[in-house]
C-alpha cells in the first residue's frame, strides 16, 4: 500500500484549488449562484476535469476514483455547486458499465465537456438511493418504453442535457434515456443546489441497459456518487475547521482572543479528529472503487454514514462558535454548515444508510 | 411535598383551552404552526385578543395590568398557547423592557409604554448588542452624550430582532467613562422613527428575516426617556437579562415540535415511527423533555437550592434538547428537508415543488433559525461558565 | 403543586444525612461491608427507617414513597450496602399491595425491623424486572405451590428472613413465599452488593396472590423499586459532583489548579445540569407513585433510563477527571462510579426500559 | 495512490496466522480472551516462543534484533495476533525502553539489555508518574543525587505497571536544579531487586492487580546505569512518549473487542443482536473501527501532514472507540454484567455463581480497567491541547 498522491493528482489537487479560488472564491460565488446551475460549468469543462474518471477510449483522461474524489475534496472546500458530480460521477460511472452506442456517445459528450447527463432515482416519499424505483417502463419500441412516475430532487436536471431514468420493467430493472424537457419543475435546495421534480406521464425514453446489467451499471453509480459524497465531505469539513479556527484567531470576547479559550481549542482539536476520521475511511471506500460486489458497497455505505455524521457535526461545531456572526449568509460557515446538513440528507440520511450497514453486519 | 394539582388549575387549563379554541385565529395557527417567524400583523392581531381577554402580561403584577396568576397558572397559559399553536407575543416588550419600566422607570414612563405594551399596540426591539459586544456585553461603545436636556446617541447595534417593525427600542449606550467597564452604561429609550436612526436587515441562514443592524447617527432622545440613573444602565440590564434567562427553557415549543416530530415520523404509512431504533432515540428524547418539564416546574415552585445555576441548566439543556427534537424531524423527513421551501402562507413566496409533503416547509426553516438557541441570551460556554461560578461556591 | 419538604421530611434528610457520615463513612463502609450484608441493618432499623413507608396499621410510620426517596438519595450519596431497597421498598410495596394474613405479619416484621425480606423475580438469561418469571408453579396443597425454577441475581437473599419467588402458575403469575434456604449461591457485584442465586428444585411456597392480585402487587413493587433507584441515583450523582469538584480544587497539574482548566469547569457544570434534569424526573414519577396504571409504571421507567444514563455518565466523568487516582479503590470515586455501572445494569439496563418506554409512544 | 497489498503481504498474513495456528498455545490465548490481566508466566511463555522464531520486537532495527519487517507487516502481525488472542507482550521493555536504549545508549547497555528485552527474560517497569506528576509530568520530584560512581535515588512513583513482577526499572528523577522544570532530569535504570525499592500494590477499581506505588529510598544506582547525558532525561521520555502515543490506537485489540462484543449479543438465541436498535449502534461504531484501523494504515504510511497531531487524534478516538464497544458489550450482557466475577483461570478465585454466561467473567474487569484510557500516556485533555497548538500553526 502506498497513500502518496502521484506527481500528476498533487497537480490536480493543487490547480483545482487554484482554480477555485480564483474563479469561484466566496465573493464570487452568490453571483455565479444566482445565473444557475451550470454558471461555473464551462471552467470545469474548459479544464477537462469532466473526462477525469472516463476511459481514454470515449475521449477521457483514464483517471480512477481517486481522481475524482481529490477533486471533489476541493469543490467540497469550495463550497462549489453544479453538475460535477451528477454528471462526471454518478451518470459517467453508470454509463461506464453499460454497453452500446447510446452510452458510449453520452460519455463522449460528457468527456468534451459539451453535455452534462443526471440520474433520475429518487421519487416522492423515498428515503434514498438504494430505494427500488416505483416508476414504471412498458416496452413502446424495439429499444425504447414509455414510462411513468414521478422523479423528485433529481439533481441538476434544470440545465442537463439528458436524463437517465430508472424504471421497473417486465424483466426487473430498466435504465432510459430521456430528455429532460416536459412537466418538470426546478427548486433550490437550503445549501443552492438545483433540483427538480420530474412528472414522467407516459414519456418514451431509450432504455440504455435492463435487468441484471442495469443493477450492475446502477450500483456503480451508487458506489462512485457515496464515495465522492464522502470526498466532497472532507473538503467541506476540512473549510469549516479552517473558516472557524481563522475567525476564533482574530475574534475577542472577554477581553481575550476567543481561541485563547481551553474549550474553544478543544473543540476545535475534536473537529479535527472526526476530519481524520473520514479521511481515513475514504482511503477505505477508495481501495475497494474498482471492485464491483457487495463489499464496495458496505464500503460506500459506511463511508456515506460517517460523511454525513462528520460533516454535520464539524461544520455544526463551526457554526456555533462564530456566536451570532455564524448566523449570517455574509459568513462562509453558515454555507458550509447548509452545505453540510444538505449533504447528510442527499440521497439518504445517516438513519437510512445506518439501516442499510446494520442489516449487513455479521 | 403536594404533587396535586388545585381544583383551581384544572379548571384553569380548560378555561385557557376553551378560550384559545374559541379565539385563536385559525389562519393564525395555521401559520404559526408551520414553523416560520410569524408576520407582525399576526403578533398584533393576537395580542390585542388577549389583552381584551385581560391576559396579554401572565407574568405582570396585578396593579400594571397582569392577571395575578399564580407561576403555575403562566406555565399552564403558556403550555395550552404552545399546544393549540398560538404565537408566543413578541418578548421585548412584554418579557423584557415591561419588567424593566415598572421595577425602575419615572411614573411618567409607565403610564406612556406600560399600557401600549400591554395592549400589543406598540412593538419593541432590544439594542444590546454591538459587532464588538457579543456575548461580552459589558464591552458596548454605543455613546449617548449629554446636549441639554436630550442625549445625543451614535452607535451600530447588531442581531436586532423585529427590528425592521419595531416602534421603539431599548438600549444601551455609554454615558460616561469608567474604569469598570460595566459602570457609566445608561439604558435608553429611543423612537425608532427618530431621525438617525436606520435599519439594515441581516440575512440569516434560514433564509428568512428577523434580524437586523441598528444604526445610529447622533439620535436625539429626550433626557426623560432615560431608565432609572444615568450610569446604572448595567443593573437594570443584568435584571433583564435574569429574567430572561429563567424563561429560556424552551419548554413549551419543544412540546409542540415533539408532537410535530412525531407527526412527520407517522407520516406517509409511519414507516420511521414503526422503526424500533427511530422509536427509541424519540423515547429518549420525550424523557429528557419531560424531566425538562418538571425542571421548570420545579423552578416555578421556588424548591430549588441554587437558581442562578439552575437557570443556566434549563437554559442549556432546553436548547440541547430543542435541537434533538428538530434533528428528529429532520431525520424522518428524510431527503424532503432539503429543498429551500418557500412559505405556502407568503403569497410572493413561489409556488412550492410538485409533491411537497404537508409537514415539510418551514421545518428547516424553523430548524437552521434555531440552532442560534444554544447562542443567543448566553451561550452555552458562558452557561457553563455561571454554573461552575456557583458550584464552585457551594 | 409544591414541592416544599415538609418539616418531617428536612428533619429525615438531615438526620439520615447525618448518621450516615457519622456511622457509614467511607473509611468505616469497606469494613462495615467485609462483615456481610446487613452488618448495618441494626442501625437502620433502631432509626425505624424500614417501617417509614408503611402503614400505621403494621406498626409503620404512614409515610410515602416521597419519605423512601428522600431517604434512597441520602443512602445513594453514602454509597450504602444492604437490604433497605430489597427490604423497605421491593418487599415492602409488593406486600402493601397483597390481602392476608401472612402479607400482614411479614409487613409487621419489616416495620418493626426485625425481618428482612427480598423478590426473588430475575432469572438466568433474564434482561430485566419487567421480564415474565420462567419458574413454575404447581399447587402442592390448599395454601401452597411446588415451584421448580432458577432465581438469578437475588439481591441481599443471603440475609432475608423470607423470599418472596414469582412464578407462572395455571392461573398465571403467582407469588409465593420461601425460606432462604436451600440450594443458594451468595456472590458479590461490582459495588460490593450482595446477589444470590436460588436452585429451585421443588421448593414449597406459601401463596401470597395469584394471577390479576398478584400483577398489581407486583406493578407496585416495580414501580416503587425503579423510583426508589431513581433517588438513589441522585444520591450517586450528587456525591460522585461533589467529590470530583472537590478533588479539582485540591489537585494541581502543570502549575495550575485542576479546577481553574475551564474544559475542567464545564465538564462539571455538564454533571450539575444532568443531575438536575434527573431530580426534575425524580419528581415526576413520584408525582403519580400512588395512582396504579400504565402512567405510574411509564414514569417509573423513563425515570430508570434517566437514572442509569445520568449516573453512568456523570461518575464517569467524575472518575475521568479524577485521573489516575480516580483508578484506586482508595478513592471514594471509583467506588461511585461502579455503584452508578451497577445501578445502570440492575434490573434491566438503560436500552431494555429505553425499548420498553418506546413502545408506549405515542 | 496505491491501495493494493503486496504479494508478500498476503503471503506474510498467511504465514503469521499459520504460525499462531501452531504455537499459540491454547491455555494461554483462553486466558487472555477473557479480559484479564495476563499473567507473568504466560507473557514469558509466549514472548519466548516469538523469540525463539525472531519475532519479539517487530519494529526494532535488523542490527538490534528486530525482523526487519514494513511497518504494514507489523501492523498485520498485530492484527493476527489479536485476533487469534495471543497477549501483547510487556511494551515496557519492548516498545518503551528498547528504543531509547538502542538510540540513546551506552554500548554497554544496549549489550547488557536489549538481548534479554527481546528474550523476555527481563521484565521492566515505567518509573515515570508521581504522586503530584501525572499528565504533568515535569513537575517530578524524586531525586538522583551523585555519590561518588552511583547516584543515590530517593522518590516515590505512582502508576506503576507490572512492577510487581518486573525484574528492572526505568525512571526519571532529577539530578539538578533547574529553573526550567523540564531541564536537570536524568533517565536512569534500576535494579528492582536493589535494596531500598519497595513496591506497593495500589488496588484498582477492577479489583484486580495491575498498578503499584514504587517507593525509592536511598537506592545506590550505578553511574553507568545512566541513559545518554545527566540532565537530559525529558527528551529521551519525550522520545519514548512520542513512540507510545503513535501506538496508542488500540485498534487491534478493539477489533478482537468487537468481535468479542458481536458473539455476546448473538449468545443466547442471539435475542439483542436481532434488534434493529443495537444493530445499528454496532452498526455505528464498525463503521469508526474500520475508519481507525485505515487512520492507523495512513500514519503507517507516512502520508499525514501532521504526525503529531495525528498520534493524538489517534490515541483520543482510539480510547473513545475502545469505551464504545466495551459499553455495548455490557449492554449485550444485560444485568450478567453485575456480578464480580473470579478470574475462572485463576485457582484461588473461587467458585462462579450458578449459571454465570460463558461470555460473562473477564467483561467488567476489562471495562473498568480500561476506563484508564483517557487518562494514561497523555490524558485526552492532552491531546486536545497537543492538537490545537498544531492547528493554531498551520
Amino acid at each position: 500500500m502506498d497513500f502518496t498522491l502521484t506527481d500528476e493528482q498533487a497537480l490536480l489537487r493543487d490547480s483545482a484549488a487554484r482554480l477555485l479560488r480564483d474563479r469561484f472564491d466566496f465573493g464570487r460565488r452568490g453571483a455565479l449562484l444566482g445565473e444557475g446551475g451550470a454558471a461555473f460549468w464551462p471552467d470545469i469543462a474548459a479544464l477537462g476535469w469532466p473526462a477525469l474518471g472516463l476511459p481514454e477510449a470515449v475521449g477521457g483522461m483514464d483517471g480512477t476514483l481517486v481522481d475524482q474524489a481529490i477533486l471533489m475534496q476541493e469543490l467540497g472546500r469550495a463550497l462549489y455547486v453544479g453538475p460535477y458530480l451528477s454528471t462526471a460521477v454518478t451518470s459517467a460511472w453508470l454509463l461506464c458499465s453499460v454497453d452500446g452506442k447510446h452510452a458510449e456517445s453520452l460519455l463522449e459528450g460528457i468527456a468534451a465537456g459539451t453535455l452534462t447527463v443526471t440520474l433520475a432515482h429518487g421519487e416522492p416519499g423515498g428515503r434514498g438511493i438504494l430505494d427500488v424505483p416505483g416508476t414504471k417502463a412498458v416496452a413502446s419500441g424495439p429499444d425504447t418504453v414509455r414510462l411513468t412516475g414521478r422523479k423528485r430532487l433529481v439533481p441538476d436536471a434544470a440545465t442537463a442535457g439528458k436524463v437517465v431514468v430508472t424504471a421497473q420493467g417486465d424483466g426487473g430493472l430498466v435504465l432510459a434515456l430521456i430528455d429532460p424537457a416536459g412537466q418538470r419543475q426546478d427548486y433550490r435546495t437550503l445549501d443552492k443546489g438545483f433540483v427538480s421534480d420530474l412528472d414522467l406521464d407516459g414519456v418514451d425514453g431509450t432504455v440504455l441497459a435492463t435487468g441484471a446489467a442495469a443493477e450492475v451499471a446502477l450500483d456503480a453509480a451508487i458506489c462512485a456518487t457515496l464515495t465522492a459524497l464522502g470526498a466532497e465531505a472532507v473538503g467541506v469539513a476540512e473549510g469549516a475547521l479552517q473558516h472557524t479556527r481563522d475567525y476564533v484567531a482574530g475574534r475577542s470576547q472577554f477581553g481575550r482572543r476567543l481561541g485563547d479559550f481551553q474549550v474553544v481549542q478543544h473543540r476545535l482539536a475534536d473537529m479535527f479528529v472526526e476530519i481524520e476520521q473520514l479521511k481515513a475511511l475514504l482511503l477505505h471506500a477508495l481501495s475497494v472503487a474498482d471492485q464491483p460486489g457487495p463489499d464496495r458497497l458496505r464500503a460506500a455505505v459506511g463511508l456515506k454514514v460517517l460523511a454525513g455524521d462528520v460533516a454535520k457535526r464539524v461544520a455544526g461545531d463551526g457554526l456555533h462558535l462564530h456566536g451570532g456572526m455564524g448566523m449570517t449568509e455574509e459568513m462562509p460557515i453558515s454555507h458550509y454548515y447548509r452545505r453540510a446538513r444538505v449533504l447528510e440528507a442527499q440521497y439518504g440520511n445517516t438513519g437510512y444508510f445506518t439501516r442499510a450497514h446494520a442489516r449487513g453486519l455479521t | 411535598m403536594d404533587f396535586s394539582l388545585t381544583e383551581d388549575e384544572t379548571t384553569f387549563r380548560a378555561e385557557v383551552r376553551a378560550f384559545l379554541q374559541e379565539n385563536l385565529p385559525v389562519d393564525i395557527a395555521r401559520r404559526f404552526a408551520r414553523g416560520y417567524h410569524p408576520p407582525k400583523d399576526d403578533l398584533k392581531r393576537w395580542q390585542a385578543i388577549l389583552h381584551r381577554k385581560g391576559w396579554s402580561a401572565p407574568h405582570w403584577p396585578v396593579e400594571h395590568g397582569g392577571p395575578g396568576w399564580t407561576a403555575m397558572q403562566q406555565f399552564i397559559f403558556d403550555d395550552e398557547c404552545a399546544l393549540a399553536d398560538a404565537p408566543p407575543p413578541s418578548p421585548f416588550g412584554l418579557r423584557l423592557v415591561g419588567p424593566v419600566l415598572y421595577t425602575f422607570g419615572s411614573d411618567a414612563q409607565k403610564a406612556e409604554h406600560l399600557p401600549k405594551i400591554l395592549s400589543g399596540e406598540v412593538f419593541w426591539c432590544q439594542g444590546f448588542s454591538e459587532p464588538g459586544a457579543g456575548s461580552d456585553l459589558a464591552s458596548l461603545v454605543t455613546r449617548a452624550d449629554r446636549d441639554g436636556d436630550h442625549y445625543i446617541v451614535n452607535g451600530h447595534k447588531i442581531w436586532t430582532t423585529e427590528a425592521h417593525f419595531a416602534d421603539m427600542m431599548f438600549c444601551l449606550a455609554r454615558t460616561s467613562k469608567s474604569d469598570r467597564r460595566q459602570d457609566g452604561i445608561s439604558f435608553l429609550l429611543l423612537d425608532m422613527s427618530d431621525a438617525g436612526v436606520t435599519v439594515r436587515p441581516i440575512p440569516t441562514l434560514d433564509s428568512g428575516h428577523t434580524v437586523n443592524e441598528v444604526f445610529l447617527e447622533n439620535v436625539r432622545v429626550p433626557a426623560t426617556d432615560l431608565v432609572g440613573e444615568e450610569g446604572r444602565g448595567w443593573s437594570y440590564a443584568k435584571f433583564l437579562l435574569d429574567n430572561e434567562r429563567t424563561f429560556n427553557s424552551f419548554v413549551h415549543r419543544s412540546r409542540r415540535d415533539f408532537r410535530r416530530m412525531m407527526a412527520i415520523a407517522g407520516a406517509e404509512g409511519g414507516a420511521l415511527l414503526e422503526d424500533p431504533a427511530f422509536r427509541m432515540a424519540a423515547a429518549r428524547v420525550e424523557i429528557d423533555l419531560k424531566a425538562l418539564e418538571w425542571a421548570v416546574l420545579r423552578m416555578l415552585s421556588g424548591e430549588v437550592p441554587d437558581p442562578v445555576a439552575a437557570a443556566s441548566a434549563l437554559k442549556l439543556k432546553g436548547s440541547q434538547i430543542q435541537h434533538a427534537i428538530l434533528d428528529l424531524a429532520a431525520e424522518a423527513m428524510g431527503p424532503e428537508m432539503t429543498p429551500l421551501y418557500p412559505d405556502p402562507e407568503d403569497g410572493n413566496g413561489g409556488a412550492l415543488p410538485f409533491w411537497t409533503p404537508d409537514e415539510a416547509p418551514g421545518l428547516m426553516a424553523q430548524y437552521l433559525y434555531r440552532r442560534a438557541g444554544t447562542i443567543y441570551a448566553g451561550t452555552s460556554e458562558v452557561q457553563r461558565s455561571i454554573i461552575y461560578k456557583q458550584l464552585s461556591r457551594g
